[in-house]
């Protein structure tokens, strides 16, 4: 499945990428695969990647849940905990 | 409900009048307007970047408005969110809510900022004497949001 | 803290920025506007004479927005209330709380109202459709401010 | 002991008044005594103060209970139930 993955805030400052379009091969796959995915890329994405308290999830710009169910084609984002208001 | 992310400032008067537009029933309206403060975290603060999701930002406020206007009899809610560049003093959000009594407005203005807290996709950077940070999460936003969780 | 009983109408935008001006550690302003309906009871309302004591509403007024200070970290407190004679839509209360967080200003300011509507002497006359009539204190008004007292 | 009396709102429109000095002989005296004696004026007078529920009391501007005591040269308002806001 195609993804469109975008990184925010501190994420995006640690990672260097404001968005990027990902192929996962299995067709069955949660965000938590993706985060799998992302995490074999290096040292640097295990490490900004590995707190899950330090990291939100939207699908669709919907909040979201690790084991959120993902289809081709979604708008995956990731970033830390918001600090609006 | 009404929603509006922008860089400008927003006047209080001109929009608590709007807001009220036409609504000769309502008898209180509650603020909540948040503020660039001097110091964070115990250092002293110079400027703000306020980064959003902006896909997202419009639509999870909405939803949040919705929530505190389906949980409480209400008339009007308006969000207001600014993102960019902003400076010690300045404002940084408006919520206000308004209905016949102040009871159920009070409750769903505070929902909302609670909610907006831990769940509307803006983040903070501050520009302070130790440097340029991103803003922590407080663990009591998170503890204020779940007070509304409902059993 | 400032309190002003006075028969003018106030600016929202004015008046929040008197209450913040050189505190640039507020982070929070909380503001409750209570505004003359348009009915009451049922009945079509045309117009609202406000009545106080004069000699206690500036201390009675003084007194609560201390124990609010008292009762929470806030760093600022107003109350303005309008007196004589007011028509549908206008603004008749304003109560102002400014501090460092949003959760004890949301508080205080609710405290607040919930004092002046139960201790603060002014009286409300209706004209309404069905003649001129003072207007019935409501329990509900007791039951809030009851929530307030400690054990 | 001599009171200055003042009425409000739909008291002061009852009894026509809005405000009085009153003196008690007693030198020990509570609102209650007041009341008592402000009621035995006549019907109108009975009528108005009978309902305590819908009364309220201060004494020098600060709110009272019937059984506040009073002195010499105290400010007694006599009015129904706040309100403002």
């Amino acid at each position: 499945m195609l993804l469109n993955v975008l990184y925010f805030a501190r994420l995006r400052e640690n990672l260097g990428l404001a968005q990027e379009q990902i192929t996962l091969q299995s067709t069955r796959s949660c965000v938590s695969d993706l985060l799998d995915y992302l995490r074999a890329r290096g040292p640097q994405w295990q490490a900004t990647l590995a707190a899950e308290k330090n990291l939100r999830v939207a699908v669709n710009q919907d909040l979201a849940r690790f084991e959120t169910a993902l289809k081709d084609g979604d708008e995956v984002a990731l970033f830390p905990p918001v600090t609006g208001g | 409900m009404r929603v509006r992310v922008q860089e400008a400032d927003f006047d209080l008067t001109t929009e608590i009048s709007l807001l009220r537009q036409a609504r000769p029933d309502v008898g209180a309206v509650v603020a909540f307007i948040g503020l660039v403060r001097d110091v964070n975290a115990g250092a002293s603060v110079s400027e703000l970047t306020l980064e959003h999701y902006p896909a997202m930002t419009q639509k999870a406020l909405a939803s949040i408005a919705e929530q505190a206007q389906q949980r409480w009899e209400v008339d009007e809610v308006l969000v207001i969110h600014r993102v960019g560049r902003l400076l010690p003093m300045d404002q940084i959000v408006l919520v206000a809510v308004a209905g016949a009594h102040r009871g159920p407005a009070f409750h769903a203005c505070e929902f909302i900022m609670d909610y907006l807290k831990t769940q509307a996709p803006f983040w903070k950077k501050e520009q302070t004497s130790d440097g340029a940070h991103w803003v922590e999460a407080r663990s009591s936003d998170d503890a204020a949001a779940a007070r509304w969780e409902q059993s």
